[in-house]
């Protein structure tokens, strides 16, 4: 059950500085196109900045960087909404718990605070610690007498299953808006757009990406996506809906390559919290982006084909 | 097998191996600021004063509130 | 000076502190907030070690207490206030006729405790399948002889609540071992085809004969025991799924599950520290009442004339509970003569 | 060869939390209920892994053995352990943190060496971590040109982040170290022990890690927790 005491701490602002995902950016569009859209049609102007970088959690998981590295990249992007004066909306488990995390940190220890600070200033930046991080389904769940009011798109029929995502119900659980272990709140989004919910027996076992194990240990993460498709399959849902680009990805990736390897066949869509929202306040297909998508397409087409184009 | 690595490890202990791993910490996570430890930074600085004018005078701008560092970093006393 | 005494809470420390009381020569009030006397102990269907009528014995406790004639028995009646000093105290109750004012000599605590409802783990699917019970409710089902049948696999989940900073308390509940051997038991006992198996991180089993009772459950009834805390349940089916470690070996394991038992935790009853704010008395970081001193003095609290009598100062078994309502009884029996 | 108790480090975990920015909390107050290791996606699929004997080896001091693991790399970060644990242990910290020490034993370089494209190329170079780069056929064919479907979302053709950004995130990797430990990573030097000349092996084990910037050697790494599963792991050697 969502932590509505939580939820209610969330602003309704009239501006928010939206955070953008490498992901999203470069491998499905569609969720940064829906994303401000969907924010745009809610009533929350999306403010974004071209000096906004990777929120540097992949290099530091990588192990790449050390923290000393990615403390001043995170306090650096957070300063850029801070300049603004806005709170930070992210699409991305990843960004959400990172620039929590480390932001949290640095708040909490002045004398780390200080020496990035140092960094920052050298580039006339400051970091105070003042932006809020949100993700954007919290967004959603917010605005969702919003959506209701905006539904164009009633996702009658579709059968829905969910993946929320390990970074931000695990890894923030103190955080996040819902309960680590049993969370409803895309449920009820779903259920509010029409939608109607499938359970799967898998749905709060991880992706399988393991942050690097994609690239290092593909045998390992492909094991694990192949438990998690097989319980998805069972359930037989219309899309799979996630909430992180980085799920989304290896999600709807790995089946072509399971397909490929071992000659079996999922063939499930793969949609972002913001696509799906977005599909249901109305926006055009071509904004929806389903074009960058890899698995089960000629799904997605009939999902569209009864929800109307 | 489980004890390939003490053969690895040879006759180092545990403890000659966490102290380098601590060292290594300490170093990594240290607010401190040696002269040895500014003068890496000075490329970077560098590169970064010659991307164009308007880094070049955020740096500048930083320059009063560098001074003391360096010369605490120098004559290793601290200031005020 | 008051000769009487008031014992607070019909369960089994209760009912023989007030027994001890009468039976030699004082006059007790007890009072108990539900309809029926026997607390706890009333809502099990055996006891353990030795797997006895838990029901029978009560009752018979029960009886007893109300034959003794010195006794007045106050159902449905709460503690408002309480005003003077040892020997002379002077207490009001509560109850649906109406309060009654009443002077006392001394008072015995015997609130009891409660089993934590374990809402919080959402990890064990607890109240979102109905095919996870809490021991208190597997009592119930066994009482109601509603166990699964056929080829069943029953996991029993010991610490739910009990030594978990973050979802519970980090005390260790005492019991909850013995009492998880009891319910394989029963399981076993009830259906010999069904398969049980214990999830333990240790086994404190620290009682007379605990500790061959737990070993009877493995050797006599092929209790399987996994050393390893269930980290996971999961609704697949009609099935449930258990995770955990086996952690003797080092290796995750599954195990296909039809009824999942949470052994939850033994938690300070209900109000305990509102009912400690009327009798001016201290409880402990978890809102158990406070021993003066733990080991010679378990049954006094912080203030002279006011004792202690069972699990409400710590997660306690039933011969404990009787020993210390005894004990109790003694105690206020020094102070009223 | 028989495990000693006196070569672990006693006092290790007490001196290093002081010191890893509270990276590290919390373990001792691990109760080894294996809580972790039940719900662990990366144990499921390789049981030799198991994040409960991480802590128990952090916490009594046998760096060595999870240092030169290969169960130290299988963890996929997805803090499942965190959200159940009943003492609020953040372990995924710990792993972050063993592997760092790890690598300055000069163990795991080879994993780290296949995701520096990301950070040099990638994050240094454009801001942006992931790439439009595809290097599946399949998903080249099928997708087509990503910038297309862009502009047809109504985006520019292509996000970028502007120069000043790029030269930002830069001092910073330059200041805080990032970029010189990325030159090591990239003077890797893909070495197996099981091949390595005797002259290499004897240096390997005097000197760990070479200071030199550019070489650096990288260890075989075992499987100190366990066997590997899979057949072709379960003749006996």
């Amino acid at each position: 059950m969502p932590r509505l005491d939580k939820v209610a701490q969330i602003p309704k602002p009239e501006q928010i500085f939206f955070f953008k995902s490498c992901v999203a950016s470069n491998k499905y569009p569609g969720i940064e196109a829906c994303g401000t859209e969907s924010l745009r049609i809610l009533g929350v102007e999306p403010v974004e900045s071209d000096e906004q970088t990777c929120c540097g959690g992949f290099v530091t998981f990588a192990n790449v960087a050390a923290p000393t590295a990615s403390m001043p990249a995170v306090a650096r992007n957070l300063s850029l909404a801070e300049e603004k004066n806005l709170d930070t909306c992210v699409v991305c488990n990843g960004c959400w718990t990172f620039l929590n995390e480390f932001g949290h940190f640095m708040n909490n220890n002045a004398e780390v605070k200080g020496s990035v600070n140092m960094m920052l200033n050298m580039m006339g930046r400051e970091y105070k610690g003042t932006s809020h991080v949100f993700h954007i389904a919290e967004m959603y769940y917010r605005l969702k007498d919003d959506i209701s009011k905006h539904v164009l798109r009633p996702l009658k029929g579709v059968k829905i299953a969910t993946h929320y995502g390990c970074h931000y119900l695990g890894g923030g659980k103190y955080s996040a808006i819902d309960d680590a272990q049993m969370p409803t709140y895309m449920e009820e989004l779903i259920d509010l757009m029409g939608g109607t919910v499938v359970p799967y027996a898998a749905n709060r076992e991880c992706c399988g990406t393991g942050f690097t194990q994609i690239i290092n240990g593909k045998d390992l993460s492909l094991d694990h996506t192949q438990r998690k498709l097989d319980s998805v399959q069972e359930a037989d849902p219309d899309m799979l809906i996630v909430q992180c680009p980085y799920c989304h990805s290896q999600l709807d990736r790995v089946q072509q390559q399971l397909n490929f390897r071992q000659g079996v066949n999922y063939q499930t869509p793969v949609l972002h919290i913001a696509q799906l929202v977005g599909m249901a306040l109305g926006l055009p297909v071509s904004q929806l982006a389903f074009a960058a998508h890899v698995s089960g397409r000629e799904r997605l087409e009939n999902v569209l084909d009864r929800v109307g184009r | 097998m489980a004890d390939n690595f003490m053969e690895e490890y040879g006759k180092e202990t545990s403890r000659d191996v966490s102290m380098r791993t601590k060292k290594y910490f300490s170093d990594l996570f240290s607010l401190e600021m040696p002269l040895g430890r500014m003068m890496k930074m000075m490329p970077g600085m560098l590169k970064f004063m010659m991307h164009g004018k308007d880094t070049r005078e955020d740096l500048f701008k930083f320059m009063p509130q560098m001074m003391p560092m360096m010369k605490e970093a120098i004559t290793g006393k601290k200031e005020g | 000076m008051s000769k009487k005494t008031l014992v607070i809470g019909g369960g089994i420390a209760g009912i023989t502190a007030a027994q001890k009381i009468a039976q030699n020569g004082g006059e007790v009030i007890l009072i108990e907030k539900e309809g029926e006397l026997g607390g706890n102990f009333a809502k099990l269907a055996y006891t353990f070690p030795v797997l006895a009528d838990a029901k029978m014995i009560v009752t018979r406790e029960i009886q007893t207490a109300k034959a003794t004639s010195g006794i007045e028995i106050l159902p449905q009646t709460e503690l408002r206030g309480v005003s003077g000093s040892a020997g002379d105290f002077t207490v009001e109750l509560n109850s649906p006729s109406g309060t009654r004012s009443e002077h006392v000599g001394a008072i015995i605590v015997a609130a009891g405790f409660h089993y934590m409802e374990p809402t919080a783990y959402t990890e064990y699917s607890y109240g979102r399948s109905p095919k996870v019970v809490t021991s208190l409710e597997f009592e119930k089902m066994a009482a109601e002889n509603r166990l699964p049948k056929g080829n069943a696999r029953v996991v029993f989940v010991h610490c739910v609540g009990s030594r978990d900073k973050a979802k519970g308390y980090r005390y260790c509940s005492k019991i909850c071992c013995s009492y998880s051997a009891k319910h394989a038991i029963m399981m076993k006992k009830a259906n010999p085809d069904s398969k049980a198996y214990v999830f333990y991180i240790d086994i404190r089993a620290l009682g007379k004969g605990y500790e061959e009772f737990i070993r009877d459950a493995m050797e006599v009834y092929n209790v399987r025991y996994i050393r390893g805390r269930v980290a996971k349940v999961i609704e697949s089916g009609s099935k449930l799924i258990v995770r955990a470690e086996d952690s003797l070996i080092g290796n995750p394991v599954e195990v296909e599950a039809d009824l999942v038992v949470l052994a939850s935790a033994m938690e300070p009853p209900e109000g305990s520290r509102d009912l400690a704010g009327i009798l001016g008395i201290a409880t402990d970081e978890y809102g158990f009442f406070q021993e003066a001193e733990v080991n010679v003095r378990p049954c006094h609290s912080s203030k002279s004339g006011i004792f202690l009598a069972g699990s409400c100062t710590q997660p306690m078994e039933i011969a404990s509970a009787v020993a210390m309502g005894g004990l109790a009884a003694s105690e206020a029996l020094t102070l009223i003569r | 060869m028989l495990e000693q108790v006196k070569d672990w480090d006693d006092d290790f975990y007490e001196t290093f939390k002081p010191i890893a920015m509270g990276f590290v909390n919390e373990a001792e107050k691990c109760l080894q209920c294996g809580k972790c290791t039940g719900q662990c996606p990366a144990a499921a699929v390789t049981p030799s892994y198991n994040p409960r004997k991480i802590i128990r080896d952090l916490v009594y001091g046998n760096v060595k053995r999870v240092l030169s693991s290969v169960e130290l790399w299988q963890c996929f970060f997805c803090s499942g352990c965190y959200s159940v644990c009943p003492m609020d242990i953040n372990f995924p910290f710990f792993v972050f943190m063993f592997r760092l020490a790890a690598m300055n034993e000069g163990y795991g370089w080879e994993d780290v060496k296949q995701l520096e494209g990301y950070a040099e190329k990638s994050y240094l170079k454009d801001g942006i971590t992931v790439s439009t780069f595809e290097r599946n056929p399949f998903v080249m064919d099928n997708i087509g040109d990503i910038s297309k479907i862009r502009v047809e979302a109504g985006l520019p053709p292509e996000r970028t982040v502007s120069p000043r950004g790029i030269a930002e995130i830069n001092m910073i990797s330059d200041l805080s170290g990032m970029t010189a430990f990325m030159k090591q990573i990239g003077g890797v030097e893909l070495l197996d022990c099981t091949t390595c000349t005797d002259e290499q092996a004897k240096r390997c084990k005097t000197k760990p890690m070479p200071s030199k910037v550019g070489k650096i050697k990288t260890h075989h790494r075992y499987y100190n927790y366990g066997e590997p599963g899979g057949k072709k792991n379960a003749e006996a050697r």
